[in-house]
């Protein structure tokens, strides 16, 4: 107990947290985003891989960290765009649409990694993004180093997180976007166009989705390595069910799910004699019971998954 | 008065079926027009195509002397037409005030104006007397309510042109009665409108002219005061029709008899100590207000639903709860209220739809007898003249007036015992009314005993020998068809049942 | 611009679209191909060539589809009824992990003809086991199974993982965490001499036979297309919805269980934690592309193995990344979706 | 001569440290006119077997890999191509004629740079980021482990598992976690673990290749793994037309030139240094054995 204890009570702990929970907080987001307007996009196992792949090889060839992130931004923009066209134009089923975007663009993009990138012993490496420590903030006693000495993207992860929050919740555009989620024949009736709100979720969830994959080669990480997005896509899609479909949840349920991670981390290094897989294995099997949990009480857009053809009934 | 509306040689084409053909229509400020068609004789696509939903293959729609650009909406919601659609256009998981709300402000304004907009609801709502909690989840209503917020949802549009599509299909009488009031009142306000319906007598209530189209043609024009409802039959199908007439008859043995049955949905009790029994060879019919236990108690009758208390009798012998295979093999046959969602699976094909209820005895070793119903199919397309599919043809492809005739023709091609009939005329169109009821007629001739549940008075009239009522999960004493009239039907409705002859046991 | 719905399919669309969905395929990676300054021509030539030039890339190619249409059915059964079962991944390693327990140590003993079959049902048990997880939270807490089944992938691969490196570890492996091998017996034949294929190759497609015949024919079959195409329509008709979804979920679960015994008892022999290059992902897309029909699946599946050892091939003989392989299969997979969805639809104005 | 025809079959992408040292070799003979080089990457289990009959089919002399997720089958393989020479990394044993194995033993290193790290920790403990434990990688954790012991019998090692061989974020954090547990020196086995030691400002040691460069204040040593006398032996025996069916393991070890440790001078105290360097000689004179332990490091 006194070791949990110790290791809960760790600046460093909740450090990792965040770090961790960084490309899970974009990834989730962008998928709630998508799933709110309606479409499921498993698509973003490839767009995260694709993101890290193109942002991290526009900085190596000279670009700088922020313009890393928006090319890695743009890409995901295209692989929304073609997952958009699929589903939302041809109205092809999205689970196949985005497992197929998913397999073309993480393959593409080792493809254009080798091809562009010569093979020299590891990988070549950037500088990624550096710590800020936030004046007055990051000098306080636990908190400071805990939560105040992050790279900038994790701070654009948690002020996107409350935005889209705003956007959803407060604005007229949120409410397009919902009602096009729950009902797109009723969005229609009422003069918006689910059409291009489904096209716009789409492209713009993507394009957070190559951000998520850019901080693991531009923040998390200096270089990319085919496969290194490692499943985290796949928990994104299950965080925003965690999340019921809500951005200030999916925060809430990223830092979860970091948490278990950063903890097993720590709690390896002091508890002996269990095999490791269970460690791994903890994060899951808790999102899973989170998900018994809370699931009743999680509305799932009406209209998820549902193509919506004009003029067709 | 000054035109708003001009349709000009609409036309519009699903595959081989011209839906609308030719048609041209105008409206007048604060005029009230009927749409009047079988169904399937392009009413829904006509308003479609007006309010940009379907774009025409040809012709033109002209506002205020403006033509729209078709297939847009926004542009029709602009020009101030509103439209309140056949199947409710409504979000069941947003409040009723962002249902209203969607689409009305800039898209990228940087808030919504909530608390304007719940203001702005709350004094129109006033002005026409609709009275809504904005607040509310939309799912949580009754089907009245939306049907409110749907109208709401126009007006909140600054329509000035508002076309209903079947407005009053799922309401009850009293709520259409109110529903056609308020589009009077409308009218009178200087709303023009545009309603589409079945129902010959609100027709002649509430209509200034009304237009009849038939396979895709509008094939007649009238000013109220210049026709009569047999005329508007007439001119709907094509030939004459005449709803059938119930003749006496004498009820045989008792069948089913349900004493003080109590039956929970959802952990509320939804049917409270109910009692009725029903005979060979007679309608019964519960008569009641939309969501006062009527989908329970056909839900249990169905096989649907377990009672909590109560004895149910059936053909003399106590049973116990019955689940959908043994109500079938008991010979009772069951017309669902909700024809699309219950009643037939669209994407299968109309032979499955048939057999899908009894497959025991449509096969043998696990395996499907197709043979057998294909032939069944066949039969039954034959027999209540279901056009418009094979047995192979998806389901869904069939008209809604066909379609329940297909239901009707699976549960009655094999005579059963009884029949549970949920609303079997909802939503279709005065010559399929009138084949429906022709066939319960004959059902009950031949010795069926039938259990009609319906919210239309007329129907209720026409068919049953005996009469309850259905109020909050009670049922009233019955009451005996010919001694009754529509007054004292809607005082019973309303739970008003002193005045009822006392001739049958008194519910507790 | 407009979709319509086609009232007929003609004979030319059904035949030409495919067709041309191939060629796009091949045209776009044969764009890459010329990015990686490869001879395009000569590219496609050895895509032929990999995927069915000799013995060795025919046999292949055949046995690469095997597990594709196991799981390729496995999904599509499930997804036929709306069972969204995205867990054939941790159903396949289950499978393979309870075969090789089996089949190395319990029941090592039993003669080949008792051994296989029991083996064959051992797998799909444990497939079948698995899937009662996340069918077991839809029925109980209404969790949507597309998350549930697709964390538990994770889980199961761990499980396995744990297992090799512990209880069922090889102690005579050379090393890497590997399960014990089963007993040579325990193999299923080759089909043909110094290849890999074998009768599982066989056992797939005549189970896809058999699904095709029960979808179609049986009482079973048309009850779980109705509760998936209209569950209220079959609760109405009397279909009894949970026990359907039960059936079905066994069946998909244990289909996904035996993809993975059939690959360890036809290929490997033992389980390791690459045992499956995401054929549980892929036999999703493989049902899709065959629009859930059991025999599509065969086809759908040949046809993406093809791609993929023909391309591999390809990559291998004209020194270009590896990673092509993959890349055209992906896009031949997006051109194909594509391409089906024409033959249901045109486009108007 | 005319040069060997030899295909490199990865498990993995050429860019993790252990196919990278193979590929380099490779590499480097081919560009020395020595061989004729062609390669897969990231070829799963399932496609292994094939990729090694293609090669063999091809008409490759001499096929360089990794065997040690399909065993069964590459040896089958190598039955079913006699005239290939097949020499694969494994931690099992030769067979027949052409099928050649050889292990990544570079532990010798690994124990010399544990002896200078027990010297140089302040907290007195050390840590490991491993990604599987596969003998050959406890092997190596272990006798960091040993080396550390050697000199500070009181240093706490600590010991994590990311669970795969790919995710540098994640061994960058298990190297926080550890640094997080009081660790100041970290045996980084995957790459991101010297990052975890680089953004902290502590030390730690990289293995099999030289992370010097790329990390040059934090990895202060290395121990090495040379394929290229192991792809020497194999080709001086292919062209030599002698079977390779043997276990060229040892051409990899210390004592036979294949490994080292490489450091950085000045970083550990000097008397550590020397201490070390006089086991580094003991190790290459035969007369010093680092303890072989198999084992999952505790
Ligand atoms: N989107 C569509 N695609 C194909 N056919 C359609 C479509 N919409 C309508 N139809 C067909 O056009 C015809 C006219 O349909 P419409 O909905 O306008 O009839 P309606 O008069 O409103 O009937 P009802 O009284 O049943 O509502 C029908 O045959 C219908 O099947
Ligand atoms: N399972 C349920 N959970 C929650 N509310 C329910 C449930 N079933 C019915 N209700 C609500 O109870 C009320 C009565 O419904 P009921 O089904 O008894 O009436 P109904 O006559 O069949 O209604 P309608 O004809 O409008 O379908 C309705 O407002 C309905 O929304
Ligand atoms: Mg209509
Ligand atoms: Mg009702």
């Amino acid at each position: 107990m006194n070791i949990i204890f110790d290791i809960i009570a760790s600046a460093g702990l909740w450090a990792a947290i965040l770090r961790i929970a960084t490309p899970l907080i974009f990834g989730t987001l962008g998928a709630l985003l998508c799933e709110r307007a309606g479409v499921l996009n498993l698509g973003i196992e490839g767009i995260m891989t694709f993101g890290a792949m193109i942002g991290w090889l526009a900085v190596y060839h000279g670009a700088d960290l922020w313009t890393g992130l928006f090319v890695a931004a743009l890409a995901g923009m295209v692989f929304g765009f073609l997952h958009a066209t699929m589903t939302v134009s041809l109205g092809l089923s999205q689970h196949v649409s985005g497992l197929g975007v998913t397999l073309f663009a993480s393959s593409f993009s080792y493809y254009l990694f080798r091809l562009i990138v010569p093979v020299a012993g590891t990988p070549p490496t950037i500088v990624p993004f550096q710590p800020i420590s936030i004046p007055g903030l990051s000098t306080l006693p636990f908190v400071g180093p805990a939560f105040f000495t992050q790279t900038a993207p994790t701070y654009l992860a948690i002020v996107t997180a409350l935005l889209l929050a705003y956007i959803v919740f407060r604005t007229p555009l949120g409410l397009a976007i919902r009602m096009t989620g729950e009902n797109p024949h009723a969005a229609e009736a009422q003069g918006v166009d689910p059409v291009r709100i489904r096209y716009g979720a789409v492209i713009i969830g993507s394009a957070l989705m190559g951000v998520g994959g850019a901080f693991l080669t531009l923040s998390a990480f200096n270089s990319f390595f085919p496969t290194m997005v490692q499943g985290r896509g796949w928990i994104c899609i299950a965080l925003v069910v965690f999340a019921s479909w809500r951005p200030g949840r999916a925060l809430f349920g990223a830092l979860l799910f970091a948490f278990f991670d950063a903890f097993q981390l720590r709690l390896q290094t002091v508890v002996q004699g269990i095999p490791y897989q269970i460690f791994l294995m903890t994060p899951y099997i808790l999102s899973i019971l989170a998900l018994a949990v809370m699931a009743r009480r999680a509305r799932v857009p009406q209209a998820l998954m549902q193509s919506y053809r004009r003029g067709e009934r | 008065m000054n035109t708003v509306l001009d349709i000009s040689r609409v036309s519009k084409r699903f595959g081989d079926n011209l839906a609308n053909d030719d048609i041209s229509l105008s409206l007048k400020e604060g005029e009230i027009i009927a749409l009047l068609g079988e169904n399937g004789a392009g009413k829904t696509t006509l308003m479609s195509i007006l309010f940009g939903h379907y774009v025409p293959d040809s012709g033109r729609i002209i506002i205020h002397g403006r033509e729209l650009p078709p297939g847009k909406p926004r542009e029709a919601i602009r020009a101030g037409v509103g439209m309140v659609h056949q199947h409710f256009s409504l979000a069941p998981n947003l409040t009723v005030l962002e249902n209203i709300m969607t689409g009305t402000q800039k898209l990228w304004a940087l808030r919504s104006k909530t608390n304007a907009a719940r203001e702005r609801l709350l004094a129109i709502a006033d002005r026409f007397g609709l009275k809504v909690d904005p607040d509310a989840r939309l799912g949580d209503l009754s089907v009245g309510e939306q049907q409110r917020v749907e109208l709401l949802k126009a007006l909140f549009n600054d329509a000035r042109i508002l076309i209903l599509d079947e407005p009053t299909a799922v309401l009850t009488n009293i709520e259409a009665e109110r529903l056609f009031s308020t589009l009077k009142e409308m009218a009178r306000q200087g709303l023009s409108l545009i309603f589409i319906s079945h129902k010959l007598d609100e027709v002649m209530a509430a209509a200034d002219r009304i237009v009849v189209l038939r396979g895709g043609k509008m094939v007649a024009e009238r000013l109220q005061f210049e026709t009569s409802k047999a005329e508007l039959a007439e001119l709907m199908v094509g030939h004459r029709v005449s709803r059938p007439v119930r003749e006496p008859s004498t009820p045989g043995a008792l069948v089913l008899k349900g004493v003080g049955i109590t039956a929970k949905v959802a952990g509320v009790d939804r049917l409270k100590s109910i009692n009725f029994q029903l005979s060979e060879g007679e309608v019964l019919g519960i008569i009641g207000v939309s969501g006062n236990g009527q989908a329970p108690l056909a839900a249990l009758l169905s096989g649907l639903l377990s009672r909590t208390a109560g004895d149910l009798m059936l053909f003399g012998k106590n049973v116990g709860n019955l689940d959908v295979g043994e109500v079938v093999a008991a010979d009772i046959g069951r017309i669902p209220e909700d024809r699309n969602n219950e009643g037939v699976i669209g994407e299968m094909a109309i032979w499955e739809n048939v057999v899908l209820e009894r497959l025991s005895a449509f096969s043998r070793g696990g395996m499907v007898d197709r043979k057998a119903g294909m032939t069944f199919a066949r039969e039954i397309i034959d027999a209540f003249d279901v056009r418009g599919g094979a047995p192979r043809s998806r389901t869904r492809l069939l008209s809604g007036g066909n379609m329940q005739k297909l239901i009707l023709g699976r549960n009655l091609q094999q005579r059963p015992r009884i029949l549970v009939a949920a609303q079997p005329a909802r939503g279709l169109d005065e010559g399929a009314v009138a084949a429906v009821h022709a066939r319960i007629l004959e059902a009950r001739r031949q010795g069926t005993a039938v259990l009609l549940i319906s919210e239309d008075l007329d129907e209720v009239i026409a068919l049953a020998d005996r009469i309850q009522a259905i109020v909050g999960g009670r049922l009233s004493p019955p009451v005996d068809a010919g001694d009754i009239d529509a007054r004292r039907l809607g005082l019973m409705m309303a739970g008003d049942w002193s005045e009822t002859p006392t001739e049958a046991t008194h519910a507790p | 611009m407009r979709l319509e719905r086609r009232e007929h399919r003609p004979v030319y669309l059904l035949v030409g679209t495919p067709i041309a969905a191939v060629i796009a395929a091949l045209l776009l990676a044969g764009l890459l191909i010329a990015i990686a300054g490869a001879p395009v021509l000569e590219a496609y030539r050895r895509i032929l060539v990999g995927a069915f030039g000799s013995r060795l890339s025919a046999t292949e190619t055949l046995t690469r589809a095997t597990p594709l249409i196991l799981t390729g059915l496995a999904a599509a059964t499930a997804f036929r009824a709306r069972l969204w079962n995205i867990g054939a991944e941790g159903q396949f390693y289950l499978g393979a992990i309870a075969v090789a327990a089996c089949g190395s140590k319990l029941l090592a003993g039993l003669p080949g003809p008792i051994l296989i079959p029991a083996l064959l049902m051992i797998g799909a048990l444990a497939g079948m086991v698995l899937i009662l997880i996340p069918l077991w939270l839809r029925l109980r807490f209404s969790v949507d199974e597309v998350v549930t089944s697709l964390l538990i992938n994770f889980i199961a691969v761990l499980f396995v993982s744990m297992l090799i490196n512990g209880v069922l570890k090889d102690p005579m492996a050379f090393g890497w965490p590997q399960s014990q091998s089963v007993v040579d017996h325990a193999m299923l034949p080759k089909l043909v001499a110094r290849s890999r294929l074998h009768v599982g190759f066989l056992i797939a497609v005549v189970l896809a036979v058999i699904i095709h015949f029960v979808q179609a024919r049986t009482v079973f079959g048309m009850q779980s297309r109705a509760a998936g195409l209209s569950p209220q329509g079959a609760a109405f008709a009397g279909v009894p919805l949970t026990r359907t979804l039960v059936k079905v979920a066994c069946l998909s679960g244990g289909l996904a269980g035996l993809a993975g015994a059939i690959e360890v008892l036809g290929v490997k022999g033992y389980v390791t934690t690459d045992l499956s290059p995401g054929f549980g992902y892929s036999g999703i897309v493989v049902a899709m592309l065959a629009n859930l029909n059991p025999l599509g699946v065969v086809l759908a599946s040949l046809f993406t193995a093809t791609m993929f050892v023909g391309a591999d091939g390809m990559s291998r003989s004209l020194s270009i990344p590896t990673y092509i392989a993959d890349v055209t299969v992906a896009l031949s997979l997006l051109t194909m979706l594509v391409a089906l969805f024409f033959t249901q639809y045109r486009i108007r104005r | 001569a005319a040069p060997v025809k030899v295909a490199g079959i990865h498990a993995s992408p050429v860019e993790n440290a252990w196919n990278s040292c193979l590929h380099k070799a490779l590499q480097d003979a081919a560009k020395e006119g020595v061989i004729e080089y062609v390669f897969s990457e990231g070829v799963s289990g399932t496609d292994y077997p094939r990729a090694m009959s293609e090669y063999a089919e091809q008409g490759n002399k001499l096929i360089i890999g990794e065997a040690y997720a399909v065993e069964k089958e590459a040896r089958q393989v190598a039955a079913d191509y006699p005239d290939t020479a097949f020499v694969l990394g494994s931690s099992g044993k030769e067979e027949g004629s052409n099928f050649g194995v050889f292990g990544t033993w570079n532990y010798d290193g690994a124990y010399l740079a544990g002896m200078l790290a027990g010297k140089m920790t302040k907290s007195n403990v050390v840590g490991s980021v491993g990604a599987m434990p596969i003998p050959e990688v406890n092997m190596l954790i272990n006798a960091f482990a040993e080396g550390v012991k050697s000199v500070n019998p009181g240093c706490k090692h600590l010991v994590a598992f990311i669970g795969t061989f790919f995710d540098p974020p994640k061994a960058r954090e298990a190297g926080l976690a550890q640094i997080d547990a009081g660790a100041d020196i970290l045996f980084g086995e995957r790459i991101g673990t010297a990052d975890a030691a680089k953004e902290r400002n502590i030390k730690a040691v990289g293995s099999l290749i030289d992370y010097t460069p790329r990390y040059p204040d934090t990895v202060f040593a290395n121990a090495l793994w040379g394929f290229r006398p192991i792809l020497n032996a194999a080709i001086a025996d292919v062209a030599a037309g002698k079977p390779v069916g043997r276990n060229y393991t040892a051409f990899g070890l210390m004592k036979e030139g294949g490994s080292d440790i490489v450091f950085v001078k000045g970083v550990a105290p000097a008397e550590a240094e020397a201490a070390m360097e006089a086991k580094r000689a003991d190790i290459k004179a035969g007369k010093f054995e680092v303890p072989q332990n198999m084992e999952q490091p505790k």
